[in-house]
């Protein structure tokens, strides 16, 4: 499969970037005439990843997400890194309802978000380094 | 870019109406007022008016989770109104509608 | 001056991407509550610079587009960069009218809407290796 | 993301309607299409009417002045229909307004 556009974007991990970067990868879909419930479904799973990068991977000190958008003829790979904290134990972070930060009442529910809102989630983290998310979207015809 | 609230107090039903982009930094901002709200005076039933929500992901989730378990803690019970078909999506696929009314 | 936020993307020099920079900019400008005309003098501006890189600096090929944006707690700086074939002379590029695509109907109006609707507008350019452009605006208050 | 044209040809006069925004991707598509009706029939005179353009660059100006050159050497005049305020200090800014009627 041939991209047919792509864009890296790097941002400060702040709480007003993250409306920024939904605006970013709906705008970049956008190209692609994806359904308006595709497009919630992206922007909903990247809200997801981003809202963690800063919460979780820099726990709300300063540092700097890296956003990679690659558009095919008929779907969208989104990768979403941060060189923050990195995760444990990936399989028990995706369990439903799990969160570490029970006191910022977080819900523990972003990664079964990102699971039932994107086609396909892969997670790469290593304790320390930082944490990769990397999901796809196909975007059905209406 | 940011969540308006508007808050309404009538015979011990408190309602939140929002407006705008339920996100975690949105969910920071709000919090406080209505927690604040809760405590002013006695509260049986909080009233969630998402009907100018555009968007939601699971910071929104936390938000009314916490809401729901302060009332409940208070004897109260909660209710969502008005979430659109988009917001409707998130609150099933993570069993708010198990715990009160959506409607 | 203290940035109060920064974000950097690069994009491939497609003419499709002339919407989205634009979009992109808007978006990261908006957290400071500009007035709509200033938001418009500021888009026009971003669309200028960019399409010059997809239509001069990579001559309409393959390329990446570089932008930088830095929000202050009044003004934005945008930097466009490219890896194209640079401007002979600067100078003489910014005359009004001046272009060396006539056969592609510019107008030539390029950099005279850039100085005209943002404060500051700077040129670096080496044959051969590329061009940057650095544009400022402070944004008047309603 | 896209521009939209509609044209309309009455007694000699041909009226391009433009919808979206006005910027190099845009103009490249539809130059040609509005050649080819200059081709067409017998123009005497061509009317842009930019009441649904929301953006323009100096990319549209090329497409004005190319037009307008095109239409004179045909013995023709140009027009400008119902450009935003924000159009107008473009179209102002580059002199357009000396080479044809804005209204
Ligand atoms: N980028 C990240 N860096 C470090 N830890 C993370 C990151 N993303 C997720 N996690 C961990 O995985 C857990 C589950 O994440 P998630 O399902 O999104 O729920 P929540 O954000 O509500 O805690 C988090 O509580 C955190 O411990
Ligand atoms: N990024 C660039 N790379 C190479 N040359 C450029 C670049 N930007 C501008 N130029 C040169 O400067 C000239 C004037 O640019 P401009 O004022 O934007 O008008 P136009 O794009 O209509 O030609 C161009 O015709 C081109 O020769």
């Amino acid at each position: 499969m041939q991209p047919i556009n792509r864009m890296k974007i790097e941002f400060d991990s702040k709480s007003t970037n993250e409306a920024f970067a939904r605006v970013v990868v709906a705008a970049f879909a956008a190209q692609l005439d994806p359904t308006l419930e595709d497009l919630a479904d992206l922007k909903t799973s990247v809200s997801e990843a981003v809202t963690n990068a800063i919460i979780h991977g820099y726990e709300q000190k300063t540092g700097t997400i890296y956003m990679e958008c690659i558009l095919y003829s008929n779907s969208i790979k989104v990768i979403i890194e941060d060189h923050g904290i990195g995760i444990e134990d990936i399989e028990k972070a995706k369990t439903p309802a799990f969160t570490t930060k029970p006191e910022l009442e977080r819900s523990g529910m972003g990664f079964s978000v990102m699971e039932s809102f994107m086609d396909t989630l892969h997670i790469e983290s290593e304790k320390g380094k930082g944490t990769k998310i990397i999901m796809t979207k196909r975007f059905s015809r209406d | 870019m940011t969540l308006d609230i508007t808050i309404k107090q009538e015979n011990q039903v408190l309602t939140v109406y929002l407006k705008g982009e339920l996100d975690h930094h949105a969910v920071s901002k709000i919090k406080d007022t209505i927690d604040l709200n809760i405590l002013k005076a006695p509260v049986k039933k909080l009233v969630l008016d998402m009907s100018g929500v555009t968007f939601m992901d699971s910071s929104g989730i936390g938000l009314i989770v916490g809401r729901f378990n302060r009332i409940r803690s208070f004897g109260g019970s909660m209710t969502i109104k008005n979430p659109s078909q988009t917001l409707l999506k998130i609150l099933k696929m993570s069993g708010i509608d198990q715990l009160m009314k959506i409607n």
